[in-house]
């Protein structure tokens, strides 16, 4: 199974406007594909569909072998998304978050301590509420989620966004770590140089299409 | 006949309802249906 | 490779999240409590009758309880509404029913936490009386009605959460179906203090009715909650 | 592109025939209900709110009984066809209607017999619930979405109310039953009735059903047309998409 995403002429409505509008994309096991376009063009919409969250109207998509106007559900476990939403839980510790994730996989402790450590997230900062935390360790700890999560298919929406220099390296370095591990990514991003340098590929999406 | 406010009330609003329902069902029929193709209308 | 996880130990994992995010954050037990207990006395300055008080407390009790009901059922979608965690969970593949029956839970041991702290407020300000065999009925009419409420909270707050509109929604759509909680709890209740004369053993047909309500909407949410929480 | 025709009507034969027969049985239970028909013993002319108010009640209950079983039929269904959906929804809009027009007429007739305009009768009080439930339904329908998910949420809430009518209305019954019975409500419904009051009440029911079919015929193709609509702008905003990215390119 080399293709991990192949949409058809797929078409995605959100809010009653075709996001996507019969676009095609093919995605190769471990590849890292930067999408780049204007903001509206549907780089979120595409991310969501790939996770399986929206319906496809019409076409065809299939994501790591699963036919997505079917079955919406099974390819879920095995993506990530992380949107604009980190999807964290404020009031609890970053620890107590990648915990919580890793008991829903029945991952074990010891790997969610050394998936931290790899992260740099131990000691006094592991047990912070994420409230307290800035927008890089909060994305930081999103991503460690991902990771102990062993997701197949990583989808990033912005994850330089609001970040400083510092902490887009940090980024970089972990989703360059993942593809070595053997995992697919989709990045959308407005940071073009920095998301070249990251990508093995970069595709455009123009008002709903996707032009490489 | 008795109660003819109550009688006159019950039989007045059920059936200006009814009469109301109708005309906004016909109303907005015949409007899509000027907008709408044929295919789209199996019932034709 | 990720693998499905059982039910139980999806409940498990949520429940002590929620309850976990409880114990941090202190919103329910720092501003609901006090919300209830602030109707419970308002309700005695709007009857302002010693004996009416002490008649109707147990319908006053569940009736603080389903205000209550409402905010905590928002306060636990609140939770993972913020930051996108409920549609992360959706992401994640869990098995939806799990995810219910955890939040429901949840929802239960904060409700029974109030309903105690309630009923002793009621012991206090309205002047019941509760003697042992009626404390038997009562935890049991106590348990069952609670396990029925937060069970078809959870259901509606899944729901409407995320929603345009939701504070108003929820409400229109519970409301309703918890009606036959309100009714069978508060008889329940009133024979566990023989209050208007009731006899304790009038109670336990109404517990029976909270039972089979709890059941009917534990296996419809455990059914539906999956496709309700889908976009 | 072939030749699109646009044909302004939606009454077919069928609804005509049944518009018609609406019309004559409902002008019959004006006329039979308030003129033919005789005083009843017991009720004196308030009998005659029973021709409208029955007939309503009936299909108010009718109306939530073609919405679940539509909205199971879409649930079970493999192929999801969204007539069924449509049939639900268009159902439900005009039970709520009906509902609300029964409780009208019936609390009239309640406080003429009975004294009062309301009793905590265990079949008004599961009505009055049953009005609110699907208020509620149809605000779960406004909630947006594809028509799918639409489709989806608001038949599971459609039978989860099928659920709950039996216990409101068990409970509500086992509580008027522990106290002393409503003296008011003895003899409730028992009317002798004579052959012109029996045809006139039968005639109602069936005039106020036919009404019904009328009604939810037409208002299931007039919502197909608003869902062919969607589809349609959808069709002219790719088509629009397709230009931008080709101007864009």
């Amino acid at each position: 199974m080399s293709i991990v995403v192949d949409f058809r002429d797929a078409v995605v409505v959100f809010n009653g406007f075709p996001a996507l509008a019969e676009a095609s994309i093919e995605v190769r096991r471990g590849e890292i594909v930067l999408l780049q376009g204007p903001n509206g063009a549907g780089k979120t919409t595409l991310l969501r569909a790939c996770a399986g969250l929206l319906p496809i109207v019409r076409g065809e998509a299939s994501v790591l072998g699963v036919d997505l106007c079917v079955d919406r559900q099974s390819v879920r476990p095995r993506v990530g998304l992380l949107g604009h939403a980190n999807g964290l839980f404020a009031d609890l510790t970053i620890s107590e978050n990648v915990l919580f994730w890793a008991q829903m996989v029945g991952a074990k402790v010891a790997e969610v301590a050394s998936t931290l450590q790899r992260f740099g997230i131990d000691g006094r900062l592991a047990e912070q509420k994420v409230m307290q935390l800035s927008a890089g360790q909060k994305r930081r700890c999103a991503l460690a989620c991902l990771v102990v999560r062993r997701a197949e298919l990583w989808l990033l929406d912005e994850p330089h966004a609001g970040l400083d220099a510092t902490a887009r390296d940090e980024i970089d370095a972990i989703i360059r770590e993942a593809c070595a591990a053997g995992a697919t990514v989709l990045i959308a991003s407005h940071e073009l140089e920095r998301a070249r340098g990251l990508a093995t590929r970069s595709v455009s999406v123009v008002a709903g299409r996707v032009v490489s | 006949m008795d109660h003819l406010g109550f009688i006159a009330v019950v039989y007045g609003t059920t059936f200006a309802v009814i009469i109301a329902l109708v005309v906004r069902t016909l109303s907005q029929g015949r409007d899509l249906a000027s907008k709408v193709a044929d295919k789209d209308k199996p019932w034709t | 490779m990720s693998t499905q996880l059982s039910l139980g130990r999806v409940a498990r994992a949520v429940a002590a999240k929620d309850l976990r995010i409880e114990m941090r954050s202190r919103v329910v037990v720092n501003q609901v409590f006090p919300f209830a207990g602030l109707v419970m006395v308002m309700f005695a300055f709007a009857l302002d009758n010693d004996d009416v008080l002490t008649r109707v407390a147990g319908g006053l009790v569940w009736l603080a309880t389903l205000f209550s009901l409402i905010v905590i059922i928002q306060r636990s979608f609140a939770v993972d509404t913020a930051d996108g965690a409920l549609e992360a969970q959706r992401v994640a593949g869990l098995d939806p029913a799990g995810i219910f029956v955890g939040k429901a839970l949840a929802v239960m041991v904060q409700l029974v936490t109030l309903e105690i702290m309630l009923f002793v407020a009621a012991v206090v300000l309205y002047r019941v009386q509760l003697h042992a065999d009626g404390a038997v009925l009562l935890v049991t009419c106590v348990l069952s009605a609670t396990a029925g409420l937060s069970l078809v909270g959870t259901l509606y707050g899944g729901l409407t959460a995320g929603s345009r509109g939701r504070e108003t929604l929820l409400p229109l759509l519970m409301l309703p179906v918890v009606a036959p909680v309100l009714i069978g709890a508060t008889r329940a209740t009133e024979s566990a203090f023989t209050s208007g004369g009731a006899a304790v053993s009038d109670g336990w047909p109404w517990v029976g009715v909270l039972v089979v309500f709890a059941a009917v909407f534990g296996l419809g949410g455990i059914l539906s909650f999956g496709s309700l929480i889908e976009e | 592109m072939d030749a699109q025709t646009f044909n302004a009507r939606v009454a077919t034969p069928t609804t005509r025939l049944v518009g018609a027969m609406a019309i004559v049985s409902l002008a019959w239970v004006v006329i039979g209900g308030l003129f033919i028909t005789p005083k009843d013993v017991d009720q004196g002319d308030a009998v005659r709110i029973m021709y409208v108010h029955v007939p309503t009640a009936w299909v108010a209950y009718l109306a939530f009984i073609v919405t679940a079983v539509a909205s199971a039929c879409w649930l079970l269904s493999r192929k999801h066809s969204m007539g069924f959906d449509r049939v639900a929804g268009a159902s439900a809009e005009v039970g709520v209607v009906f509902m609300a027009m029964t409780l009208l007429s019936g609390s009239l007739w309640g406080r003429i017999t009975w004294g009062t305009y309301w009793a905590w009768d265990p079949r008004l009080t599961t009505t009055s619930f049953l009005l609110v439930t699907y208020i509620g339904y149809l605000a779960v329908r406004g909630l947006g979405g594809s028509l799918e998910q639409r489709a989806r949420r608001s038949a599971v809430i459609a039978l989860l109310a099928v659920l709950e009518i039996p216990l409101v209305h068990f409970s509500v019954l086992m509580w008027r039953s522990l106290h002393q019975k409503a003296s008011v409500l003895s003899g409730d419904g028992d009317i002798k009735m004579d052959g012109s009051m029996l045809t006139t009440l039968l005639v109602g029911v069936i005039g106020f059903t036919m009404t019904f079919a009328w009604l939810v015929l037409h208002r299931q193709r007039v919502l197909a047309m608003q869902d062919a609509m969607q589809m349609t702008q959808l069709d002219a905003a790719l088509r629009e998409r397709a230009d931008e990215s080709k101007g864009l390119k």
